[in-house]
């Protein structure tokens, strides 16, 4: 059964230097409140796994968090590059950041796979590109009865999955609606995991029989943490901050004016500094 | 009659005007995004509009800021997590037009948005494939949205996705039974891949638009069809619904700030 | 998109002699209405795929319209054997049946990868089971990062998809809910496909945003047959005729009972007989 | 003090008996059922049900008569699709205790639901495994639940579900790392695996139950453990909630035919 904890009793249980962490979020309820957390206790040697490595990944990599990086694609959506990412792979500021680099269409197989228990999943992927050639993890198969190579990668199965979920009910079930990612998979394909949520409910209540619903069982701890996916969004609680997302390209682009922020901003603060992104309940059609 | 418009425009309404009633995209953000809502403004309101965030059939009335924005997933038909995006629906083959562009192309629409330089030294690291990879060859064909410039080059730095690789049958010798690019929307002109090369050639050149021009903004010899047409200018009409969802997008997005 | 038609024009175009073809429903949401007028229609040397082939193939292969069965759990549920199925193999009455054999995990993934576009599936399964001895198409294929042997099957690509579902809505999206079983799998693994729908809706109105839906252009046909699941259940309209389960073991235990009672149930009657066991709307928590 | 009870009865407590409140079962149809609902309605109220057809945490008030039921979704906490729940549930190892039975089982409870006879020339076509293969290998350990007789066999004629292979350490040697058939629950005695040979040995008998009754309902030699207890019969209270689960269960089936 979950545990019900604070954010930073949870990220203290959870996630252990030099774990193989996944903080997942397909541009919508990324974990950022946890992220923050981890930066604040200061986890180091982290191999982290995300398909869209944003801001949050930029600052955990900037803190020097990180000692690899496994994605797909690395960018500030719709604004342009991930500077503290670059710094890394560029000049090796903080540290050197080792990269495993994927497509989506691996990355999503590989957390499926996870989630379902098997070594490796396949797909039909890599033809004629060239990232087959610089990651030594992407192997194939011959399908048995039609002769077919395709393309097969090791499943996910991190140490640590950390998610941001709408509801938990009382028992630590949780929900999930909207862009749903694949941060199911990920809990289900990790030893342990941490998810914030927006909003404690006594019972979900009415709701369509085949919602997207984590189990308690599934689940290591709960932290309330509403607000915790600002400046991403959270269906029905808030929108994406889009602004920040453009300011973060200024604030990134130097060493200084990074560290500056993030004293400021996170090592300085709290938890309870997302509460007042955190909109009380759901609003029609948002 | 003909209304002044920008590079950017044009090549968006060219995009769009590709587009069928009947197609089912695979839309990126930016240009793509710009181009499929704009053929459903107009001239293709039953087009469906996929986004890898797992959004089906999505109708927004602001382009998304990201793939993940909620206006696709409240507007949308219904929403499925990503893996099942990329197994039923991409790899599915239920995609008719694949939307991609890059930092750098070759002459055979091969596309590199991972690094410049060397891939364990890169001088610039960019974000990387992202879905490309297997868009390239699941969709049944693929449209490329890129403004020409520096990024049209001899030699790729790093294959991202597969265009129509070293030319002729290469696509067909690798397995791959999709179409690939058989379009490249430019600022200046259409490209298509010549039947038998798969060269991309220009086939429309852009209103006052000139072959040197193309050239000053191609880091290959560039081949023309043997009929090449004059893009048609955007409408007044093309405009006017484009501007307005771009009006429409910045105010929503200012409004989120 | 989909082309709204009757049942015995859904059927006539897309049912053809000597197709593959799956009716699925996964003991919820069972095509019983279409499959009688495939019986009706007198449609010949079918291989029929189904996880749990029960009544309504029992009575397809009694019938004399199968040639082969690609199943894995073939028996009344919760009553007992399909006499009609074992006559068939075991006496090869009324003409002899092929038949391929897998476990529901088997099954379950070879209508994912079929969905998925993939040639086949791989998964852990038939360890120590003597299936793998009798059915060649059960092969492996060897992990190519932890050297685990995993079985392998081809996917199902049926040629028919047959399935009910709860509501259409006017432009063809067909919606699903409860047991949901395998039934979006086969449509989207088919190359053909008849729905037939509860009710037909103007708009699905206010709903999860994550709700199981069939886009319209992923159908060929829908046909509106309210009860057209029985005496299988319907979430939300109508619920299971156990009774007729139960009575079935008496019909089909003798091939004369069982043919009277196709006659008179089946061959002279048509699509609108099933109407009477519709329920006009939503009943809650049924 | 004691009630009287059938040999179903029994069978059914005990196997309820065997379960945990912080177990996950995968819940078949029939005798499964019963016990772990009666488990779920006595001893361990929070005890985690799951139906093949991909109910996760159903609570029925009512025995299905089939994994579909309605009823098991109605009450369930969500429900997922088959693909998933095999993939996920079951292969994902999250389930503690799997049930099975079968038409066969011998002395090392592995089991055949799949033909009497040769498989290509059957003398009884049996309904087939179903779950079984996977459901055998993928749960933490195994109950199996069976009256004895005729079904215990020297030799099967058809392995559809491995439950200790040849005995000793085959599972391991075929790579399987869970428990396998942990306990076998009759309606006259309890058998566990011998903890070197893996053979099903007789741990407790159901009172008034003889070891010659015993030996006549099976097929081979029955072994007996070291230390053999008497089972503790049925309790009033658990025979009560256990009748009243089948009356309710009798009721509802009657009304909705």
């Amino acid at each position: 059964m979950a545990t019900f904890a604070s954010l930073s009793e949870g990220i203290e249980a959870v996630v252990r230097d030099g774990d193989t962490v996944a903080m997942e979020g397909f541009t919508h309820l990324i974990p950022f409140a946890a992220g923050h957390e981890v930066v604040r206790q200061k986890r180091k040697h982290l191999t982290l796994i995300r398909m869209t490595p944003d801001l949050i990944y930029d600052q955990l990599i900037g803190m020097g968090c990180a000692d690899k990086l496994v994605f797909s694609w690395g960018g500030n959506p719709g604004v342009g590059s991930l500077h503290r990412l670059r710094d890394a792979v560029e000049k090796g500021w903080p540290n050197k950041l080792e990269i495993e680099e994927h497509s989506h269409a691996a990355m999503a197989n590989a957390y499926e796979a996870g989630a379902a228990g098997l070594p490796c999943a396949i797909f039909r992927g890599y033809i004629g590109a060239d990232l087959a050639k610089v990651n030594p993890k992407i192997k194939s198969i011959v399908c048995p009865f039609t002769g077919e190579t395709l393309a097969a990668i090791p499943s996910h199965r991190p140490d640590v999955a950390i998610i941001h979920g709408l509801k938990a009910d009382r028992a630590g079930n949780v929900l999930l609606e909207g862009i749903l990612g694949v941060q199911k998979e990920a809990v289900l394909a990790s030893k342990r995991s941490l998810v914030t949520v927006e909003e404690i409910v006594d019972d979900f209540g009415p709701r369509n029989l085949n919602a997207c619903i984590l189990p308690s069982w599934t689940i290591g701890m709960i932290a309330h943490v509403p607000g915790g996916a600002f400046p991403s969004y959270a269906q029905g609680y808030y929108k994406r901050h889009n602004a920040f997302y453009i300011e973060w390209d200024k604030i990134a682009r130097e060493r200084d004016t990074f560290q500056a922020w993030m004293k400021a901003n996170v090592l300085k603060k709290n938890e309870s500094e997302y509460a007042k992104y955190a909109r009380p309940s759901r609003v029609a059609a948002e | 009659m003909t209304a002044t418009y920008t590079p950017n425009e044009i090549m968006t309404v060219v995009a769009a005007r590709a587009l069928k009633n009947s197609d089912v995209l695979f839309v990126g953000i930016g240009a793509p995004s710009a181009a499929s809502n704009l053929a459903r403004l107009t001239h293709a309101p039953n087009i469906t509009l996929i986004y890898e965030s797992g959004t089906i059939e999505t109708k927004p009335s602001v382009l998304p800021l990201s793939i993940g924005d909620g206006e696709l997933c409240d507007t949308a038909l219904t929403t499925v997590a990503v893996p099942e995006m990329f197994r039923y629906w991409l790899q599915g083959g239920r995609i008719t037009v694949g939307f991609l562009g890059g930092a750098q192309i070759d002459k055979y629409a091969n596309l590199n948005t991972t690094v410049v330089g060397s891939y364990d030294a890169p001088k610039v690291r960019l974000p990387g494939g992202g879905g490309a990879p297997e868009i390239s060859n699941s969709c049944a064909e693929i449209f490329i949205i890129m403004p020409q410039g520096r990024g049209f080059v001899k030699k790729l730095d790093f294959i991202t996705s597969l265009g129509h690789g070293e030319g002729d049958d290469h696509r067909q010798r690798l397995g791959v039974k999709t179409k690939g690019p058989t379009r490249l929307i430019t600022d200046l002109c259409i490209f298509e891949p010549d039947p038998a090369t798969k060269e991309m050639t220009v086939t429309s050149i852009h209103p006052g638009v000139t072959c040197d021009q193309i050239q000053e903004n191609t880091g290959w010899t560039v081949r023309y069809a043997n009929t090449v047409a004059e893009t048609a200018p955007p409408t007044a009409k093309e405009l006017e619904v484009l501007r307005d969802l771009h009006a429409r997008t910045k105010r929503a997005h200012g409004e989120a700030a």
